[in-house]
C-alpha cells in the first residue's frame, strides 16, 4: 500500500475525535440531509451573527469520511462571513466533482482530496458540504 | 447496389453493411434481404462489442457498490443515460430505462392510475392508429380505476381525423397518448399540432415514439411532450434496451411502477418512501449491458447522421412504392401522397391471404411481415385481417426491394388463378407480360 | 489454489476461472477477488457467445414472422424456455420471461390483486427477512386495494420465528410471499414446512428464489409453491434476465401484468381478450438475447453439476467463516452454527463503518457489498444501519478470501484506535500479535 | 425454385376451390378454433350416424394452408368410422409434428407434407385437423 490517499491520519483523526459535534444551542439556521446510497444522515446547525457563521456544529452518523468532513467543514467556516463560507463550500465541491487543485487556504480541507479516487465516496464527503451550501444560497437568493 | 446517386455522397450502403455481422454471415446458405427492422433491426457489431465490453471489464450490480467493478458498471450505466439522453435532447433525470416501449407505456399508464391521476370521472384518448402496446395499458389500468377511453377516428386513408381530434381534446380527456409514426402505415401524425392543441385544454401528451426513432431526429425539448417512450431494439440497439422519458416534475409527482431495490429511500412494513428520479423508476437490477448497448446505438446512428439514413431511406422507399404500385395485384394501404409513407409500408396482393405472401417472400430470402401487426383496430379500419409490411433501414439496398418485386411476381404465378379473379384482365395481362 | 481435497476432486476451480472472461481480464493493474456474486454474478465465455451466436444467426422479433430469421429467433426463444424449466423442473407453461426477480415479483402481487384476489378483507404474509423487491411490490398493491401486510418475525440470529409464522398462516391470509435462502444472512428458510402449512390453510406461497437458485438445486415439482422468481444474473446468466415461474391453472385465472403486443388475443376498445399461457404475462418484444444467454447458464451450472458447486463453495464458506470468527475485532450475522450460512455471510467490523470496509477491501482488490443489501427491516432487527457481506460462487478460491482476511487485517491497522474502543483489550492483543 | 414443396398443385386447387365448404345442416357436431398467430378462425360441422362421420363440411377464412387442409380433412375423413377419423388426424399429426412418413393411405393429406419444412405454418395445416382430434378425443372419452 503506497502512502494513504483516501485514511490519511488527519482523516481518521476527525472522524474518532469529531470537531463541534452535537448541536448549537438557540441555532438560527438548521438543515439536514440523507445520503441515498448509504441512508447515513447529518444535521447541521449555526448561529449567523452579523453576517458571519458565529457558531456550527454537525451531528448525525456515518462512515468515517463524511463524519471528518463534517468536522472539517465546521473547523473551517467557523468565524467566516457567510458568503465565504459559501465560497468556501464551492470550492470543496469543485475540488470533489470537477477535480480543481485545492486553494492554498483551505488547510484540512485539502486532506479529503484523495476522495476523488473513490467515485462511490464523493457522497460521503459532500454531504455535510452539500448541506452547508444549499443553505447558504437559498438564504443568498432570498435577499437578492 | 449503392445510393451514391443521393446527394450525401458519403453514405455508401454496401460499406454499412459491413457494420452488420448477421448481414455477411457466412454460414447462410441463401441471401437474405431483411426488410422487417420495423418490428426489431439487426444489430451493429459496435453495439454488440459494447457489450461484450461491459461484461468483460465492468460487469457488476450498479448504484450499490463500493468496489471498482461496481464503480465501473453504475458509470458505464449513468453515461449511457447521458447519451441516450443528449441523443433525445432531453433532461437524463427524467431518463428512465426499461425494456421496450411496451414497458414504457405501461410505467405511465400504471404511474397515473395509481396516483389518482385517472379517475371514473376522465378520459384517456387514443387513436385507431394506435399498437397494443398503447392500448392494452390503458385498459387495464381502466379494469381497476374504470376512467373512460377514446379513440380518434381515422379517414378512410388510415390520417387522423384532425376535426374529431379537436373534439376529443377538450374534458372530460386528463391525456392524450398517441402514435408518432404508424407501424402499419409509416404515416408520421401531426404530433406538434396535437401537443399544442392538448397542452391548451391542460392535457397531457404520451408518445409512442417506436417507429420514429428509427427514422428521424426527435427531440424532447422542440416535441414538448410529456412523456415518450421508443424502443432501443428497433434502433439498431439491443433486445432488452428501451426508455421511457418523461418531463422530471410529472415523473416526480407520480406513483412508482414496479417496486423492489433501487427505488426506494426508506422502508417499513408500514411506509415506504421513494428515491429521487431517475431511481424512482427503475426497481431492480437494470439490464446494464443493453443500456450500454443502446447507448452505442446513439453513437453509431450519430456517425452515420440521421440526415443520410433519411435521405438514403427515402430513396430506398420511393423505390419500393414505385415497384408495389406498378403492380396490378397489389393494394398499397394509406394515403395516395406516397411521399407521406416512411420507413414502412402495408399492402397485400389481392385475393392472397398475407401469411402466403410472407412464405413465398421468405423462399426469396426476403424478410416481410404479415400479420395484423398488433394493430387490430386499424384492421378494422383498413377492412383485413392482415397486412405484408415491408420496412427500410439504414442497411436495406435496392436489390433488397426488387428481391421482393421477384417474390411478389412469384406469388402472383403461385396464386395467378386466385388474382385473376380479383384483379380486372387488362392489369392482369400487363403483369404477366412485364 | 485448487479444491481438490474436496471430494468432487474433478472440480478445479482454476480451470473453472479460465471460462470468466472477466477473471482474466489482462486490462487490469491489480488483481480482482470478486465476493460479491450475490449481487451479480460473472458471466462465463459460453453464456457470452450464446448471446452473440443469438445476435449474429438469429436475430428478430419472436413469435410473429414467417420468416426465416423469425423462425430461428422464435425457436431459440421458446427452446430457451424448455430449458430453463427443464432446469427447474417446471411446467414450460408456466414459466414467463421477466427482467429479474423484482420484475417477477411485481407480476405476481399485480396480477392477483387486479383480479380481485387481494381485498380490503385479506392479509399478505412475508416476513422480516424480505429484501425490498418482496415488500415494496406489496405495498404498491395495497395503495390501491387495501389490504394488510403482516410480517413473520425473526428471532435474535435471523432464524424465523416458526410460532409466529403457524399464527399468521390462518384466516384471513391469502398468500405467503418468502425469502427461500436471505441475502444478507446466508441461511434457508424452512420453505416445504412452510409451505405445507400454508397449502393446509388454503394459502398460495410465492418463493423469492434469488438467492437460493445460485447455490442449489431448486425443484418446482418437489417444492410445491405457487409462484417462484429468480434472476438469471445472479445464476451466471445475463443481466436482464429472470424468470417467474407460476403454477398454470393459477397464472391462466390472474390478470395480466403489462398489457401490449403479443399477450392479447382479440383487441378491440371496449373489450381485450388475452393469450394463452405463457404469452400472457410477455408482453411486447421480448429480450431473446437473455433468455437464451440464460438457457446457457443453465447449460453451464449442469455441466459443472450442483453436486460439486456445493461441495465448492461449502469449503469456501468454513474456510470463509474460520477467517471472520478468528479476527476479535468482526461481528458475523446469523446463527452460530455456521453450518446454516450459506453463499454469503454477513459481518461488520466493530466500531467501523461498513462503507470503510469496503473501500479498504477495494483497494487490495477485494469486492464485496456493504450497506443495507436493500433489507431495512432486517437491518434494523439486527440493530446496525450497514452490513458487509462476502459472497461466494463456482468461481472463487480460498486465496480470494485470504485476499479478504488480509484486508481486513488493513482496515484493523488503518482504524486501530476505533476498534480497540470497541474490543477487548485480550482479544485486541491476540488480533496484533497474529 | 425446385419442384414447390409447399404450395404444390393440388393445394392450390383445394384452397381456391375447397370440397365441403359451408355447414352441415342439423350436425350432431360443431367445433371452432382459431390460429393465434394470425386471428383466423376455422369452423367444423358433421353428422355422426352409426358411429360413422356420414357428413362433414367446413367454413371460416385463412390463408391458402389452412383452407387446403380443411378441405382435404373433410374429403378424407367423411364416410369414416368415427374410431378411424381420429387415427387419420393423429396420423396427419404425427406426420406435421413428428416428421413421421405418411401412409399409403392418407393420399391428398400427404401433399401437406411440404409444410413440415415451414415452422411457422404447421399451426395453418393443424388448424382443422386439431379441431377434429379434440372433439372426437373427447367424445371417446365420455363414452369410458
Ligand atoms: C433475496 C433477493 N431477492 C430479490 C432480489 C432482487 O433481485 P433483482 O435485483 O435481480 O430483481 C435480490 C437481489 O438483489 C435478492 O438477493
Ligand atoms: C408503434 C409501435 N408501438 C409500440 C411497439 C412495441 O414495441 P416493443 O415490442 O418493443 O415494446 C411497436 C413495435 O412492435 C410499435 O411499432
Ligand atoms: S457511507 Fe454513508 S455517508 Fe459515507
Ligand atoms: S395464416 Fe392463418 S391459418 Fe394460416
Amino acid at each position: 500500500m503506497p502512502e494513504d490517499d483516501l485514511y490519511r491520519e488527519i482523516i481518521l483523526e476527525h472522524a474518532s475525535h469529531p470537531h463541534h459535534h452535537g448541536t448549537v444551542t438557540s441555532a438560527t439556521h438548521t438543515t439536514e440531509g440523507r445520503n441515498p446510497v448509504c441512508g447515513d444522515e447529518i444535521a447541521l446547525s449555526w448561529n449567523e451573527k452579523d453576517g458571519k457563521v458565529s457558531d456550527i456544529a454537525f451531528d448525525g452518523t456515518g462512515c468515517s469520511i463524511s463524519q471528518a468532513a463534517a468536522s472539517i467543514l465546521c473547523d473551517s467556516v467557523i468565524g467566516l462571513p457567510t458568503s465565504q463560507a459559501l465560497a468556501c463550500a464551492r470550492s470543496f465541491r469543485a475540488m470533489l466533482v470537477e477535480g480543481t487543485a485545492p486553494e492554498d487556504d483551505m488547510s484540512d480541507m485539502a486532506a479529503l482530496q484523495g476522495v476523488q479516487a473513490y467515485p462511490a465516496r464523493v457522497k460521503c464527503a459532500l454531504l455535510a458540504w452539500n448541506l452547508l451550501a444549499e443553505s447558504l444560497e437559498a438564504e443568498e437568493q432570498s435577499h437578492d | 447496389m449503392t445510393t451514391s446517386a443521393h446527394p450525401l455522397a458519403h453514405f455508401d450502403v454496401q460499406e454499412i453493411r459491413k457494420d452488420f455481422p448477421i448481414l455477411n454471415d457466412g454460414t447462410r446458405t441463401r441471401p437474405l434481404s431483411y426488410l422487417d427492422s420495423a418490428a426489431t433491426s439487426q444489430k451493429p457489431a459496435v453495439v454488440l462489442n459494447a457489450m461484450h465490453d461491459y461484461y468483460v471489464h465492468a460487469n457488476a450490480n450498479v448504484h450499490r457498490g463500493v468496489h471498482e467493478l461496481g464503480d465501473a458498471a453504475t458509470s458505464r450505466f449513468e453515461h449511457a443515460r447521458h447519451r441516450v439522453a443528449r441523443f433525445l435532447n432531453a433532461d437524463p433525470r427524467g431518463l428512465i430505462f426499461v425494456r421496450n416501449t411496451t414497458e414504457a407505456l405501461n410505467l405511465v399508464a400504471t404511474g397515473i392510475a395509481r396516483q389518482g391521476g385517472l379517475m371514473a370521472s376522465d378520459r384517456v384518448v387514443l387513436s385507431v392508429l394506435e399498437h397494443h402496446s398503447n392500448i392494452v395499458p390503458w385498459q387495464l389500468e381502466r379494469s381497476t380505476h374504470g376512467f373512460a377511453i377514446a379513440a380518434i377516428p381515422l379517414h378512410p386513408d388510415g390520417t387522423l381525423d384532425m376535426d374529431e381530434a379537436r373534439k376529443l381534446l377538450a374534458p372530460p380527456t386528463k391525456l392524450l397518448s398517441i402514435t408518432y409514426q404508424s407501424n402499419v402505415l409509416g404515416t408520421v401524425t401531426p404530433l406538434k399540432e396535437l401537443i399544442a392543441m392538448a397542452h391548451e385544454a391542460g392535457i397531457l401528451v404520451a408518445v409512442d415514439g417506436a417507429q420514429r426513432v428509427p427514422h428521424a431526429r426527435v427531440d424532447m425539448k422542440d416535441l414538448n411532450c410529456d412523456f415518450f417512450a421508443m424502443s432501443g431494439h428497433k434502433v439498431y440497439g439491443p433486445m432488452g434496451s428501451g426508455i421511457l422519458w418523461g418531463k422530471p416534475e410529472l415523473l416526480s409527482s407520480m406513483s412508482p411502477f414496479l417496486g423492489g431495490g433501487s427505488m426506494i429511500d426508506t422502508v417499513t412494513f408500514e411506509r415506504t418512501t421513494w428515491a429521487e428520479l431517475p431511481q424512482k423508476f427503475e426497481a431492480g437490477t437494470p439490464d446494464v449491458a443493453a443500456a450500454v448497448g443502446l447507448a452505442a446505438a446513439c453513437d453509431y446512428i450519430d456517425s452515420l447522421t440521421y440526415e443520410a439514413i433519411e435521405a438514403h431511406e427515402k430513396d430506398l422507399m420511393q423505390h419500393l412504392l414505385h415497384m408495389l404500385d406498378s403492380l396490378p395485384y397489389i393494394d398499397v394501404y394509406g394515403p395516395n401522397d406516397r411521399e407521406r409513407i416512411v420507413g414502412a409500408v402495408s399492402f397485400n396482393v389481392r385475393g392472397v391471404h398475407a401469411h402466403d405472401v410472407g412464405t413465398i417472400c421468405d423462399r426469396h430470402g426476403v424478410a416481410i411481415r404479415v400479420g395484423h401487426h398488433c394493430c387490430q383496430p386499424l384492421m378494422r379500419h383498413l377492412g383485413v385481417p392482415a397486412t405484408a409490411r415491408a420496412s427500410v433501414a439504414a442497411y436495406v439496398t435496392h436489390d433488397d426491394i426488387d428481391s421482393l418485386g421477384e417474390a411478389l411476381a412469384d406469388v402472383a404465378s403461385i396464386f395467378g388463378q386466385v388474382i385473376t379473379q380479383h384483379t380486372s384482365p387488362a392489369s392482369q395481362m400487363e403483369h404477366r407480360h412485364a
